[in-house]
């Protein structure tokens, strides 16, 4: 007991006071969002890889995650849309305790993982009064990994349809988003939407922490653009 | 008139065998029956005088056992109108004869007082109950009847050697084996001949009542005599020679020996109970099982006798009680005989079901006879109960709950899986009599129900009331041997 | 009078839910992060109000009720509950009985309603919570036993307002024993961690989270908060056991009272955090232990002759 | 004169011993009647001096009873049935004797204790009374043919008649006759099951009568 | 008193008639039923005005109704005095409810067996029971109570074409009987101490100490096995599934009561035990209790699983009465009281659930033609009333707060209770094992009745042949809800179960009536108060539990203006294929509690499960063994029937053997006596 304290203090509070102080800067390996280079080229956020062999040049800013799908296309012309926070009902109900039900339809897991992280001391999401819960039932949104394969699918509508009213779907990693690296296999949807209406999108495979921990803030109003 | 009422039988025994066909031959019969019935219900009136100088007399003991027996015997009589229905050859005349000659050696048993005429009069009956039992010409009751035979005479022949030790204890001051004349000298018969007599006739009269060690002879005759006669066998002549011993009883109590004659009747008593139970758990001839429960009910007389008191009374009543019982039994395995043709009792299903009266008849016999309430037996044994309680005889409290509660185990599992039906439905309605071809049951015939009837009704009534006539007759009765309520 | 009764009832209905927060405040504190803030469970039941009710298809009015039935009943139980120094809405003789059996009843339903979905995890969670919930009952009986020995009387005001303070001095060491049993129970009953994590996601462990898994919208909010007042009602009786000092001033006592509650879900929260979960088939063993505690105690106050 | 009631009660016992000791049907009844004719004339030496009527006429009785219609009647059965010899006793020759001097000295054992209360001629007829009953009993237990055993029962018979002498004085003739007329009617009885047994079994064996048991 | 008899002469007349006309159904039923309706008005009026008399004006016997001399050695004299109205009162509503739901039962019963005759049983069986409950004599009472036997024999064994329910029928008969021989001893003891065997009489003489303790031995045993004590009770798991179900109510609500009612008349007689004799039968009671429910658990029949609670209930009862006899034996008065009142209650309470809870599950298994609890579930969609009266049963059963299980155990807690203030050491050590064994007993009868009500109502259909329909109705198979008859006595008893929770004032006092009559003296008016107040404070809490039961559900009604109720499938984890096989089934539901006590239980878990990879089709089944019977009665039985076939060898057939047998036992005799 007396042990466990010890290590504590010596610990402190790990958490990073992220929406109110600025976010940790990255390392400089992390690909952010990518810079778009020539003047009529676009890149579509859900459907790259992030892969560092590509000739995209990636920043190290990491708030990638949009309300809509179309803004994930990033052009020379258009600024970057990030998500908007939910409409004023929405938010009275799900402001200081949003439940999240998380559903790995397929996929490689990558973005189960990072998703894990988001619970541990540093990025402590319970602050926030956002919690994974077991049944849909107690849950008031979805999110969704991997590609929604064909097994999957039916699961995932009965979990969708478990959640009671008003309710969230969420669409994690460039799988999710637009079937990813699986895009072009026959048992692969391609991307949530099609599927069930989704609210936020958050890009990456696997999204960092942080896209997804501001993607969850904007949603909630937390942060504004 | 009494003197008539003996050798009126005999008579009516002799007539019946120069009749020609078997109707009038059953009509003499129940003709003999009635008149017997009417002289000794008149004796309940007016007892009769003693006759014969000093040899036939009635007591209040003989007056109960000759009511029994007379009422039992018509009974029977009825029941054979129907039993012989059709059928009519040389050895139903000898039959009837010698039923009518049973009838008059055991009135003579009932009216004797004097040991020696006591003994002939038992020997006479088992003598003409030979053919009797060997009725129905099968090895086995050749083989019963041999038994039974050898058994009871050696029995008899102790008895003889009984009564002469009897004498010879009276010989210098009694000098005569008249029961009167014994009981009123009886302090100064010598001791040591006294109790030789005693063991011998308990001995020799136990043999024919069917106690424990003795009743092996029992089993086999009442099994495969014809049921009407092993009821009367059972009703009646174990109750001759139970009224044997309890004149020996008199005798002893006179003498002031009742706690020696009384150790030894509990013993017997509580034999019989152990061995009538060792054969009734698992026994598989439904006729043998009312044979051993007769044994059994034949211990708890002994027993009742042996405690004393109300013991005694109980006894008694207990003896009228299964005379009935027996007669009902007895009667009803005839008729199961006659419609199921076996006598093992697994071979009988569904009787409730087949032959309702019949069934119900079975459940009434197997109620009586295990002593359940509505029934007489279930009084005289609580009053047995109530004597071994209030003597403080623990020891027997407890071998006699024991005994009789195994023994209906015993029967309870072999009747009750008679009287319930049997779903295999291999062999046509439920419970339809195994091997029976007739594909419609017979009708029970009414003259085989009608007796039956009315001794349930009989040992009904005695459960529920007794009459003051028949208790202070039993009164009377107790009073002669010590006891009494 | 009528004041300390609202209030009594104010206190009932609304302070619960506020220990929940505690408990999780120091968990957060001691796993090192700033955890969810102390009011979380009130969000929580406020947001569950305004959500949909989705119901299965095999279910009936008992599904429906159970939630209500529960609660209501352990409210009700709560009327025999003393708070700080006041004395309960209802007391008489015998009142111990009632106030266990209001909780079997809030059992019996809740169980009833998990069997009602027909899912095979329901049906596990209620089969474990009927159990351990009767394992636990003998021992809450022979601890309130032991108390109104001690204590001389059979009403549960008495016992805890005051009846101990004697008795801590006389058999002081034995009490202790009984408070640790209590304790034991407390967790049982309130499904908290060396039983059942609340916070597990793996069906197959739960108990207490499996058993509501088809309850949503208004429902869960009654099951959230009826628990939250059952845990309440097990701490104060624990902690009107441990302290019987009153000063018999109304402010100064109910603000202690709400200062040991505090201390005491702060006491859980640490019990919490230091100990991992125990696998299913040790539980019994701990309800036995704690059942051997109390019997030990008695023995002794018997023999030591306190009463 | 008790001298020669001495020497008749212990030549009826010697014979009781031949009876017993004898396996063939034949000898055994013809010494059976040997056996009841000196029983016959016992009355005659103990009552010599005070004679009455009815003394002789049950003495007499018993002597055509007892030593000539029976033993005939046996023999009329034994040639119905034709079978000669026991063969297989249940109890050996040897055995059955032993235990018949055995019963002898026990007899006199018993009778010692007890005492007479009138005086007797001669104190040797108790004893060998007991003595021919038990040798009754040990032929009828052990032996197998159903004659044998009429004729065990015949003796145990004699050995009763033996002491019912004592009291012949005391006892009215009524029952005396009564109780002799019973004997014949027994025997007569016995004989007719007897040759019921032999149609039906085509053999006398009692081994074979033992089909009715639980 | 002239009620009562008013009530038997209409009984007897109409049973009578029954017979007459036992060849056609219907008048024999409808001469049944109205007769059966009047008889038990008059029993119940006159039952009531014994109870209700204010005053203790009559004296405490009530009046008497006395024929000299009829039955030999005793006679025909029968009063009722206030336990025997209490006794009357229960068993004259419950024999009502069963009479009713009987003929209903009946009434399409197609078989072979005449049912004017088992009509005709009933109405004797009545008559009988009721003798027994007034009976003032020894030798009355026995014979009522050998008639009771041998009628309910003749009733239990109604569908008796099966092989079970005669073997059930035969070891009925068997152990109620031996049971009787105990009371023959015992009653004659007490007669030939008292000198006569009327009741008074024996009620005025004074047992010494060692006498009593053999009385109470007897009357342990003897009543024990009717009323069903753990060692005693293997007749009971037998008989009540093979009884038809109104049959198998009234043996369970009234037939085994009256052994505690023997139980408690003895205990009014005998008035004072040594102390042990209470310990002893308060163990007995605990380990009936404790035993009775944990066999309930193992059980998968529904009538089995009710006929091992009846024995569970008859402990809680002993437990009330072993209280009081301890207390009785310390002259602590409060404590005998209440004790005696609890066990009083509960009797009532018992006979009342438990016919409701019998009648309930009998038309289930009308309806499903089986009484296999993993064939049945979601059957309260389709039997809504037989549904909800089997909740009331079973919640009452419980002793939850809301019915009258709980006053009743209340009451026995209070007397134990008591008996922890007041009593010695020795008495609060027995009284404090008393509680947690009734806190254990009432926890375990909690998780059986969920584990009864969940698997038989709740959930989806289990029967394969049921296939689950879209909106959870069973398509093939007809189930319908019986017709008033079968309901109207269900109805019945579930109002006396809610009134006698709510409003429990007049049943308890008609237990202290009760009480009067088992203790013989006046109980204290203060004393009555201080039971009956704290009950009904008690339901003012259950009403604020009320009000706030239905504040949160007006609060439900307006937040679910908002979103209206959503149906879907129950939620598994998403698992598509979702067959109703894969519910928590009666033995699965039991199992963790029966793996706690499986040494107690022998409880065997029986079924190969497959090794290989692809699973191939296996089979598992959990048991309970009944140790008393298993390891006790039948092994006794074994050794019995082998032991006498051994000693057959006695009748060898041999005529020689048999004289020797003559022979040596004059031997035997001549040693014996003369030297």
């Amino acid at each position: 007991m007396l042990k466990i304290l010890k290590t504590r203090f010596k610990q402190g509070c790990r958490t990073i006071l992220f929406p109110k102080a600025k976010a940790p800067d990255l390392p400089q390996r992390y690909r952010g969002r990518p810079i778009i280079a020539g003047q009529n080229g676009s890149i579509d956020l859900g459907k790259i890889f992030f892969n560092p062999d590509s000739d995209i040049v990636y920043s190290n800013d990491y708030s990638m995650a949009t309300s809509k799908r179309e803004d994930l296309v990033l052009s020379q012309e258009r600024e970057m849309a990030l998500a908007r926070a939910l409409n004023e009902r929405m938010l009275k109900i799900f402001g200081r305790s949003l439940k999240l039900r998380q559903v790995s339809a397929g996929g490689c897991n990558a973005c189960e993982l990072d998703l894990n992280v988001l619970n541990t001391p540093v990025f402590d999401l319970s602050r926030f009064g956002i919690q994974f819960v077991a049944s849909p039932r107690h849950a008031d949104g979805i999110v969704v990994t991997g590609p929604v394969s064909r097994n999957m699918r039916e699961a995932l509508l009965k979990t969708y349809e478990a959640i009671p009213e008003p309710k969230l779907v969420i669409a994690l990693g460039g799988c999710a988003i637009s079937g990813g690296i699986f895009s072009d296999s026959p048992q692969a949807s391609h991307g949530l939407d099609t599927i069930i209406p989704v609210d936020l999108f958050i890009p990456g495979c696997p999204p960092h922490p942080l896209t997804t921990l501001d993607g969850l803030l904007r949603l909630l109003g937390r942060i504004s653009s | 008139m009494l003197i008539f009422l003996l050798f009126f039988p005999l008579v009516t025994g002799g007539l019946v065998f120069v009749l020609r066909e078997q109707e009038s031959r059953n009509r003499m019969l129940l003709f003999t029956a009635l008149l017997h019935s009417a002289c000794v219900f008149s004796f309940w009136k007016f007892t009769p005088a003693v006759s014969l100088n000093g040899f036939l007399g009635l007591d209040a003991l003989g007056l109960l056992v000759l009511s029994v027996i007379s009422i039992l015997f018509l009974m029977v009589s009825f029941y054979l109108m129907g039993y012989f229905k059709g059928e009519s050859d040389i050895s139903h005349r000898i039959f009837i004869t010698f039923l009518l000659f049973f009838l008059s050696f055991m009135t003579l048993v009932t009216l004797s007082r004097h040991f020696g005429l006591l003994l002939i009069g038992i020997e006479a009956t088992t003598l003409c109950s030979v053919p009797l039992i060997n009725f129905v010409k099968t090895r086995q009751s050749i083989e019963a009847t041999w038994k039974f035979l050898t058994i009871c005479l050696v029995g008899i022949a102790l008895a003889l050697l009984g009564t002469y030790f009897l004498a010879v204890s009276g010989i210098d001051n009694v000098q005569s084996l008249f029961i009167d004349k014994l009981l009123d000298h009886a302090k100064e018969l010598s001791l040591p001949w006294l109790k030789m007599s005693v063991i011998f006739l308990l001995i020799g009269c136990g043999t024919k009542m069917g106690l424990a060690p003795m009743h092996t002879w029992l089993p086999d005759a009442h099994s495969q005599a014809p049921s009407p006669v092993s009821a009367l066998l059972s009703g009646c002549l174990l109750n001759c020679a139970f009224l044997s011993i309890l004149r020996v009883g008199q005798v002893c109590h006179a003498a002031g020996q009742t706690q020696f004659f009384s150790s030894m009747f509990i013993l017997l008593g509580i034999i019989s109970l152990g061995v009538a139970y060792v054969f009734i758990l698992g026994q598989e001839d439904y006729k043998r099982l009312f044979a051993y429960s007769s044994v059994e009910h034949m211990g708890i007389l002994a027993i009742g006798i042996g405690l004393g008191g109300i013991g005694i009374y109980g006894a008694l009543l207990h003896m009228i009680n299964n005379a009935f019982t027996k007669g009902i039994a007895f009667l009803v395995t005839g008729n199961l005989y006659k419609q199921y043709h076996s006598k093992k009792a697994s071979e009988v299903r569904g009787v409730l079901r087949s032959y309702p009266i019949t069934g119900i008849f079975l459940l009434a016999a197997f109620l009586a006879v295990s002593a359940v309430p509505p029934f007489g037996t279930f009084i005289s044994e609580l009053m047995i109960l109530y004597a071994a309680v209030a003597g403080h005889h623990y020891w027997v409290v407890f071998f006699y709950s024991l005994f009789l509660a195994l023994i209906f185990m015993g029967i309870a599992d072999i009747v009750l899986k008679m009287t319930n039906s049997y779903e295999s439905p291999a062999r046509g309605p439920q419970g339809c009599p195994m091997n029976a071809t007739v594909s419609q049951p017979p009708k029970e015939s009414l003259s085989m129900v009608l007796p039956i009837l009315f001794l349930i009704v009989l040992v009904l009534i005695l459960g529920v009331y007794i009459p003051p006539f028949l208790d202070d007759i039993l009164q009377k009765a107790a009073g002669l041997l010590g006891g009494g309520r | 009078m009528h004041i300390l009764l609202l209030l009594h009832l104010t206190i009932l209905f609304v302070f619960p839910p506020l220990l929940l927060g505690i408990i999780g405040k120091t968990k957060a504190f001691f796993a090192g992060r700033i955890g969810p803030p102390l009011l979380q469970p009130y969000f929580d039941i406020f947001k569950l109000m305004h959500k949909e009710s989705v119901y299965s298809v095999t279910t009936n009015w008992i599904f429906m009720a159970a939630p209500m039935v529960s609660t209501a009943a352990i409210l009700a139980a709560g009327t025999l509950m003393p708070l700080a120094d006041f004395k309960p809405p209802i007391q008489f003789w015998g009142d111990m009985v009632l106030f266990v059996y209001l909780f079997a009843l809030a059992r019996f339903v809740i169980v009833l309603a998990a069997l009602d979905t027909g899912s095979s995890l329901e049906g596990m969670g209620a089969s474990r919570e009927a159990t351990f919930g009767c394992l636990s009952e003998i021992t809450m009986f022979l601890n309130l036993t032991i108390l109104a020995l001690l204590s001389r009387s059979l009403s549960l005001s008495e016992i805890f307002l005051g009846g101990l303070s004697s008795s801590w001095l006389q058999v002081g060491p034995v009490l202790i024993l009984v408070v640790v049993s209590f304790f034991l129970i407390l967790l049982v009953e309130n499904s908290r961690v060396p039983i059942d994590d609340p916070e597990t996601h793996l069906e197959l462990t739960m108990i207490h989270e499996v058993i509501v898994l088809d309850h949503s919208g208004i429902d869960l909010a009654y099951v959230l908060y009826g628990k939250a007042v059952k845990l309440f009602l097990f701490a104060s009786m624990l902690v009107s056991v441990i302290i019987t000092f009153r000063v018999h001033d109304f402010l100064i006592d109910t603000a202690f009272f709400f200062f040991e509650l505090i201390v005491f879900a702060v006491l859980i929260g640490i019990v919490e955090s230091t100990m991992a979960r125990l696998r299913l088939n040790k539980v019994p063993y701990l309800l036995f232990s704690a059942f051997i505690f109390s019997i030990f105690g008695f023995t002794v106050i018997l023999v030591r002759g306190g009463h | 004169m008790n001298v020669w009631l001495d020497a008749i009660l212990i030549l009826v016992v010697i014979l009781g011993l031949f009876i017993v000791a004898s396996t063939r049907l034949g000898t055994m009844i013809k010494i059976f009647s040997w056996q009841s004719l000196l029983l016959g004339c016992v009355p005659f030496l103990m009552y010599a001096q005070n004679m009455e009527f009815y003394i002789i006429i049950v003495s007499l009785v018993a002597i055509v009873l007892r030593g000539l219609i029976m033993p005939y009647f046996l023999f009329w059965a034994i040639r119905h049935v034709s079978i000669r010899t026991e063969i297989r006793p249940f109890i050996g020759l040897g055995a059955t004797l032993l235990l018949s001097g055995l019963s002898i000295v026990s007899s006199f054992l018993l009778a010692s204790k007890l005492v007479f209360p009138i005086s007797i001629s001669s104190d040797m007829l108790i004893p060998s009374s007991f003595s021919l009953i038990i040798m009754g009993f040990l032929l009828l237990v052990g032996r197998t043919k159903a004659i044998s055993q009429v004729v065990g029962y015949l003796v145990l018979e004699n050995g009763i008649f033996l002491f019912a002498i004592l009291l012949l004085r005391k006892m009215p003739l009524l029952v005396e006759m009564g109780i002799l007329l019973d004997l014949f009617i027994a025997a007569v009885v016995m004989g007719i099951v007897v040759n019921h047994i032999s149609a039906e079994f085509n053999n006398t064996d009692t081994t074979a009568l033992a089909t009715l048991k639980d | 008193m002239a009620l009562l008899l008013i009530s038997l002469s209409i009984l007897i007349i109409s049973s009578l008639l029954i017979l007459l006309f036992c060849r056609s159904k219907e008048i024999s039923a409808c001469v049944f039923l109205w007769s059966l309706v009047a008889a038990c008005g008059f029993g119940l009026w006159s039952a009531l005005s014994v109870l209700c008399q204010k005053a203790m004006s009559l004296p405490l016997t009530g009046v008497d109704f006395r024929v000299h001399g009829t039955i030999p050695l005793g006679e025909f004299y029968i009063g009722i005095d206030a336990l025997s109205a209490f006794f009357l009162l229960l068993f004259f509503i419950l024999s009502l409810a069963a009479g009713i739901y009987g003929y209903g039962y009946l009434r399409d019963y197609t078989g072979q067996r005449n049912t004017g005759v088992h009509f005709a049983l009933y109405h004797l069986l009545i008559i009988v029971i009721t003798l027994v409950l007034v009976a003032k004599n020894a030798v009355l009472f026995l014979v009522a109570w050998e008639i009771m036997t041998f009628v309910s024999y003749f009733l239990i064994t109604f569908y008796n074409e099966s092989e079970s329910v005669r073997k059930a029928g035969y070891l009925y008969l068997i152990s109620t009987h031996v049971g009787v021989f105990c009371l023959l001893v015992m009653f004659l003891i007490m007669g030939a101490q008292a000198g006569s065997m009327n009741f008074d009489q024996m009620t005025a003489t004074q047992f010494p100490l060692a006498l009593a303790a053999l009385l109470f031995m007897l009357a342990f045993v003897g009543f024990g096995i009717k009323a069903g004590f753990i060692p005693f009770h293997i007749w009971l798991p037998h008989a009540h599934p093979a009884a038809p179900t109104h049959i198998s109510a009234l043996l369970s609500g009234v037939v085994v009561k009256l052994g505690i009612y023997g139980l408690m008349r003895v205990m009014a007689i005998v008035k004072d035990f040594p102390l042990w004799c209470g310990v002893l039968l308060l163990i007995m009671a605990a380990i009936s209790g404790v035993g009775g429910v944990l066999y309930a658990l193992g059980q998968h029949e529904i009538k089995k699983l009710l006929a091992y609670h009846s024995i569970e209930n008859i402990g809680i009862i002993t437990l009330g009465l072993g209280i009081g006899m301890i207390g009785h034996a310390y002259h602590q008065e409060t404590v005998a009281f209440i004790g005696y009142a609890g066990a009083l209650l509960h009797t009532f309470n018992h006979a009342v659930f438990k016919g409701l809870l019998f009648l309930s599950a009998g038309s289930v298994i009308h309806c499903t033609h089986t009484g296999d609890m993993d064939h049945m579930g979601g059957l309260f969609k389709l039997l809504p009333w037989t549904g909800h009266l089997f909740l009331i049963g079973s919640l009452s059963i419980c002793g939850l707060p809301l019915f009258n299980g709980f006053i009743s155990e209340w009451l026995v807690y209070r007397a134990l209770l008591e008996g922890v203030f007041h009593l010695d050491v020795f008495g609060i050590i027995f009284s404090s094992l008393a509680i947690v064994a009734l806190a254990l007993v009432g926890g375990l009868a909690a998780l059986c009745f969920t584990k009864a009500f969940g698997v038989i109502f709740l959930g989806s259909n289990k029967s394969s042949e049921g296939h689950q329909g879209k909106e959870g109705r069973l398509s093939n198979i007809d189930i319908k809800e019986g017709d008033l008859m079968l309901r109207g006595p269900m109805i019945l008893l579930a109002a006396i179960c809610l009134w006698g929770g709510l409003f429990p004032a007049n049943m308890v006092y008609f237990a202290f009536q009760g009480t009067q009559a088992i203790t013989g003296l006046q109980i204290p008016f203060v004393l009555k108060e201080a039971v009956i107040n704290p009950l009904l404070s008690a339901t003012r809490v259950l009403s604020f539990g009320g009000v706030i039961f239905s504040v949160l559900a007006l609060v439900r009604d307006f937040l679910v203006l908002h979103y209206p109720v959503r149906l879907t499938e129950t939620w598994s984890c998403g698992y598509v294929k979702l067959s109703h096989r894969m519910q928590y089934t009666a033995s699965s539901f039991a199992r963790p509690i029966l793996k706690i006590f499986r040494s107690a239980l022998v409880f065997r878990v029986e079924g190969k499960i497959s090794k290989e990879y692809f699973p191939a089709w296996t089979s598992l089944k959990s048991s309970v063994k009944d140790v008393s019977e298993s390891l006790l009665f039948r092994p006794l039985f074994y050794v019995i029937k082998k032991f006498s076939r051994k000693l057959k060898w006695i009748q060898s057939g041999h005529t020689q053997t048999y004289i020797l047998y003559v022979f040596l036992f004059l031997v035997i005799l001549l040693v014996w006596k003369l030297i």
